[in-house]
């Protein structure tokens, strides 16, 4: 039964994974942005609440509910103050950009609270389990694999069934339509940036509960993001959540085997799903 | 009747000028203390990576973070040529060079079949997969790294005589070489891309880069362009990774493939000085160098600032610092426009 | 005037596609644009709605100038356009393109999804289909149902009939004139002419980015038509 | 023949845009293409090229069956286009516009390409602003810059696409002009355009196209006075 343990084990990893993609994936798909910087927003996240943990006195919980709002509104502001200004055709500029925002963040960070590895206390949560029979699992990977599911169905929910998200899938498809449409799609783009970061926040309470951070981690909690966003194809949620998955399940099962290649077997399972689809699992028709 | 000619006065001063620099900058360790040589060899290497990496984006559209895979690869190929089969350290660079061009080969396969965002991500995953395989290698230290043995560092060609020559210990004689090595190899990296773009294949670049679909209907060949670009651009960078653990002699995953140091700093290096022409990474890159110098009692002030400063050329001035000089000022210093000269043309005599 | 140009000239970089035009729309009327392809009919367009913009005084509506506004601002002020090769969204199933044209703009009208879907039976029962897997035909009914549910004062109509079957054309011209009836003033560019002037009050011809011809449709002769079009005459 | 098109037919999903076109042309021809927007001509000249690939039916070149040929090949066979909206390498300037069409189109050095270059300059009236960015150009220049560079490729056959839209009268005179002398010397001319008056001052034949489909092919006279014309494009029931 050890692969059947591998295997829930891994799709639960998939689940963090999904929850590091979903903002980007949101992102990604309406405005086409790739965002260098969303692993160190995660990070920057991590800390706010982590804040209000230790300055403030806050459940871990409370203080991501209140970090949301603020991560919203820096999320609104980033995009219309910057991202706005080099969105198009050419994909340099933006990259440019995310990348030094990366970089300040993450040196911004390390000036403020230094490299020493932080964690948000969870309380009893913390290494506890659940039985399930066939497998044990922990509770904290449980909570967060459902809440990825929670994000990800709220957000298809805004996607596929309000006004909003009927902007947004239209300025996805064609911004110069939709502008004919009474909708300006940088104010569009500015809401969803906003959105992206209260799943980012969300996103960020998981990463400090779960293991320890510093401001160094944010790339690498990227890189699994991209590749989980890719997987799924441009604009597919669920399918960022199946490449979520791909990853977690490759990762868990690649350490397995050599705990060495843990981390290689997720990139390989990656670079194999492109070879194969080079557009990921479940792109849109049109593009 | 009719003439072609690329040649200008600022291109014939630049000439002189680069002629001049290269043979004081070969004398000037006689005169200069081992600190200045360290920070030369760091500029000059940065530079040369910066040179590669607008070769690749600025004129062939390949916008790649994943350019750590061939310095890393290139290190650890040179090391291994010294640990594993006993060369010199500087034949071994040489190592380094071909290992990046056959990383280069299976890259480029896989990467050409992603577009835009995805190609730039694909490149960076691929650094990391060569970073874990690298990592895995115990001769050359798994994933702590190693050094390079005691002798064969005190035993690089060349380093005996440059101590009797400059009257030097060991560690600064090899400093020394290094530098010389990253001159040359500055100097050839810019020298090469200067005159590729003043051959056919320039006009080719220039071409795709204008557009794609009139490239095509003149009869370029875009696929074999790219691959060509991206094979220079990786066997150039290896050699540069190569060189620098030669210098630093000592060698780990993280520090061998780390995506800020060989390529975020690069990029920005390249950006801020303005991408697309020869001049920008060099003004980028001694912005990059004034930067940490000025704020080196700071800790990682500086490279928040240099982020912040990328983002605001990005904004204010998207065609970096050489391209508001160039623009006000109209100088070329490496010229690679074609002119025709004789009757009836403007400006042509 | 509910809509003016006034010396409108529009460049795309170096390209020059407008040489200074003056056209007027009053409310509650039809005006037909034609001209041959390249004629810079579709630049029009796009610079009226701030697709294109434009120093603002280029244009005005009800005596405003609008033309350095943005798309969005402009279609709130009561100016929608169906625009060349219609354009639907196709992440949106037809009822969702449909609702997406009057999400901006709330003005009292009588357009709404039910009037769109009894000026265009057809799309009530392909309401729940992904706008694009429609007819040519079809995806146009959606396109001007689209525009319609703002409840302009003014439709612009970029090539409706291009691409079209004849019979299709006909289908969707046979619905003008109900929204003719409702009061929207209309912009119709095309090549089609005998269409366009079937349906339009008066007309504007064009050719490489100017006015050759203005003139009421009734007074209209077929030669003037074909010298204005072609640049020679019949 | 120069080309020769058999029963070629390309569908985009559901749309067929060319539809069984069949015709050929001599060497040293012109041929003019009318019909009205979204007949299919851009999509014709792209099937020649090789820009875009027919699904049916045969394209032979000079007797050579290039119906799957890349279109860097039937450049270097002798085919040259102009584009309908001009699309110079606008970071070029003209010369080297013109040096990098010769060089690749042909396969030469530069060297040797420079009077050639210079000749077809002078042709088209741009040699003056030979060291000009094309960015820079006016539409007229534009336009003839379209022209310039694909005689520099070295074409036999020469495709140009709407070369006349949007000029004025003394403009569109000066570039007739210009094509007529290069049709003169011998290059073989097909020519997409709405500006009849234009087209049909150089053209021997007149091809119209309406739905992806010939519907007639003739002296120009003759399919100007026809029928069917007058319906495609005015839609006037005579």
């Amino acid at each position: 039964m050890i692969w059947l343990d591998t295997l829930v084990q891994g799709m639960l990893l998939g689940g963090l994974y999904a929850l590091f993609a979903a903002g980007l994936s949101l992102v990604f798909g309406i405005m086409r942005l790739v965002n260098l910087a969303h692993g160190d927003l995660i990070v920057f996240a991590a800390y706010l609440v982590l804040m209000g943990v230790t300055l403030l006195g806050l459940s871990p919980w409370v203080a991501a509910l209140i970090a949301m709002p603020v991560m919203f509104m820096l999320g609104w502001l980033l995009q219309a103050a910057v991202l706005n200004r080099v969105l198009g055709k050419d994909i340099l500029p933006p990259l440019l950009v995310t990348f030094g925002l990366s970089v300040a963040l993450q040196n911004g960070l390390l000036e403020a609270f230094s490299a020493d590895s932080r964690r948000i206390p969870a309380g009893a949560l913390e290494g506890a389990s659940l039985d399930l029979g066939l497998v044990t699992v922990g509770v904290m990977p449980l909570m967060t694999f459902a809440s990825a599911i929670c994000a990800i169905v709220a957000l298809n929910g805004l996607f596929y069934h309000t006004a909003l998200g009927r902007a947004f899938r239209a300025t996805s498809d064609d911004a110069v339509t939709a502008g004919l449409m009474g909708i300006e799609p940088k104010r569009v783009f500015a809401i969803a940036t906003g959105i992206a970061m209260v799943v980012v926040t969300l996103a960020a309470l998981y990463l400090g509960m779960r293991a320890n951070f510093d401001p160094s981690i944010g790339p690498a909690r990227l890189i699994y993001a991209f590749e989980a966003v890719i997987i799924g194809g441009l604009g597919s949620l669920w399918g960022t959540l199946a490449g979520g998955i791909i990853i977690g399940v490759a990762q868990t099962a690649g350490a397995a085997v050599n705990p060495e290649w843990q981390i290689l077997a997720g990139h390989i399972a990656f670079l194999a799903v492109m070879l194969l689809k080079p557009r990921g699992l479940f792109p849109r028709a049109v593009d | 009747m009719y003439r072609l000619t690329t040649r200008t006065r600022a291109g014939t001063a630049t000439e002189i000028a680069v002629i001049v620099l290269v043979v004081a900058g070969l004398a000037l360790p006689a005169v200069t203390s081992r600190g200045v040589i360290q920070d030369l060899f760091f500029i000059l290497t940065m530079l040369t990576l910066a040179q590669i990496w607008n070769l690749l984006a600025g004129y062939g559209g390949l916008v790649s973070v994943g350019q750590q895979a061939f310095v890393g690869i290139g290190a650890y190929a040179m090391f291994a040529g010294v640990i594993l089969l006993g060369w010199n350290p500087v034949a071994a660079i040489l190592l380094g060079g071909l290992a990046a061009l056959a990383l280069a080969v299976p890259t480029a396969f896989f990467a050409f079949r992603l577009q835009g965002a995805y190609f730039a991500i694909g490149t960076w995953v691929i650094a990391e997969v060569t970073r874990l395989l690298i990592a895995q290698w115990k001769a050359l230290g798994g994933g702590t790294g190693t050094s390079l043995p005691r002798e064969a560092t005190s035993n690089i060609m060349g380093t005996d005589a440059i101590r009797t020559l400059f009257g030097v210990r060991e560690a600064a004689a090899r400093d020394i070489l290094a530098y010389w090595l990253a001159l040359a190899l500055v100097v050839a990296v810019t020298g090469c891309i200067y005159w590729l773009l003043r051959s056919r294949l320039g006009l080719a670049l220039a071409a795709v880069r204008d557009n794609v679909d009139a490239a095509q209907a003149v009869g370029v060949d875009v696929r074999r362009l790219k691959w060509a670009v991206f094979l220079i651009a990786a066997a150039a960078t290896g050699l540069t990774g190569a060189l620098i653990f030669v210098q630093t002699a000592r060698i780990s995953p993280e520090a061998a493939f780390a995506v800020t140091d060989w390529t975020a700093y690069v990029i920005f290096i390249v950006v801020i000085g303005g991408i697309g022409t020869i001049e920008g990474p060099i003004v980028g890159v001694l912005v990059f160098f004034a930067l940490r110098s000025a704020l080196a009692d700071y800790g990682s002030w500086y490279l928040m600032t240099l982020g912040l400063a990328a983002i605001a050329v990005m904004l204010f001035a998207p065609k970096g610092l050489w391209g508001l000089i160039s623009a006000r000022s109209g100088l070329h210093l490496f010229p690679v426009r074609r002119r025709l000269a004789g009757p009836k043309i403007e400006g042509g005599h | 005037m509910l809509l003016e140009t006034r010396a409108l000239t529009a460049n795309y970089g170096q390209f020059r596609a407008l040489f200074g035009l003056d056209i007027s729309v009053a409310a509650g009327e039809c005006v037909a644009i034609i001209g041959a392809n390249g004629a810079g009919k579709s630049t029009l367009m796009r610079s009226i709605t701030g697709v294109i913009r434009n120093e603002a005084a280029m244009v005005l509506h009800r005596g405003e100038p609008i033309g350095a506004l943005s798309s969005a601002e402009i279609m709130k002020r009561g100016i929608a356009m169906v625009p060349e090769g219609r354009r639907l969204f196709a992440s949106l199933s037809v009822e969702e393109n449909l609702v997406i044209g009057g999400q901006a703009r709330k003005a009292p009208g009588p357009w709404s999804l039910e009037a769109v879907y009894d000026l265009f039976p057809i799309l009530r029962e392909r309401r729940k289909n992904p706008g694009t897997a429609l007819s040519g035909g079809q995806q146009q009914m959606v396109a001007i149902g689209r525009a319609l549910m703002s409840n302009p004062e003014l439709l612009l109509c970029d090539e409706i009939s291009l691409g079209l079957a004849p019979v299709v054309i006909r289908d969707i011209y046979a619905a003008l004139p109900k929204v003719r009836e409702s009061g929207a003033a209309m912009v119709l560019v095309e090549q089609d002419i005998g269409k366009a002037l079937a349906v339009a009050d008066r007309v504007y011809c064009m050719m490489e980015g100017r006015v050759t011809l203005v003139a009421k449709t009734a007074d209209v002769t077929r030669e003037e038509i074909h010298s204005a079009y072609f640049g020679v005459a019949a | 023949m120069i080309l020769r098109l058999e029963n070629v037919s390309k569908s985009f999903g559901a749309l067929k845009v060319t539809d069984g076109v069949t015709v050929s042309v001599r060497r040293g021809e012109a041929l003019g293409i009318i019909g009205p927007n979204g007949a299919g001509k851009s999509t014709l000249f792209n099937l020649i090229t090789g820009n875009l690939l027919a699904n049916e039916g045969r394209i032979e070149l000079l007797g050579r069956d290039v119906t799957r040929a890349p279109a860097m090949d039937r450049v270097r066979m002798g085919v040259g286009r102009s584009f309908q909206i001009p699309q110079p390498f606008e970071g070029l300037s003209v010369f080297e516009n013109l040096l990098t069409a010769a060089a690749f189109g042909r396969g030469g050095r530069e060297a040797e390409m420079v009077d050639d270059c210079a000749r077809i300059l002078e042709e088209t009236e741009l040699l003056r602003k030979a060291n000009v960015l094309a960015g820079s150009l006016s539409l007229l220049d534009r336009k003839r810059l379209e022209l310039a560079r694909a005689l520099a490729t070295g074409p036999e056959l020469l495709l140009l696409d709407e070369i006349a839209g949007g000029l004025t009268e003394g403009e569109c005179k000066a570039l007739v002009a210009t094509i007529k002398a290069i049709h003169a010397k011998g290059t073989t001319i097909i020519w997409i355009e709405h500006v009849l008056h234009a087209l049909t001052s150089v053209v021997e034949r007149l091809l119209v196209l309406d739905f992806g489909r010939v519907i007639g092919i003739g002296a120009p006279d003759a399919i100007m006075v026809s029928q069917q014309v007058r319906e495609i494009y005015l839609g006037l029931e005579v």
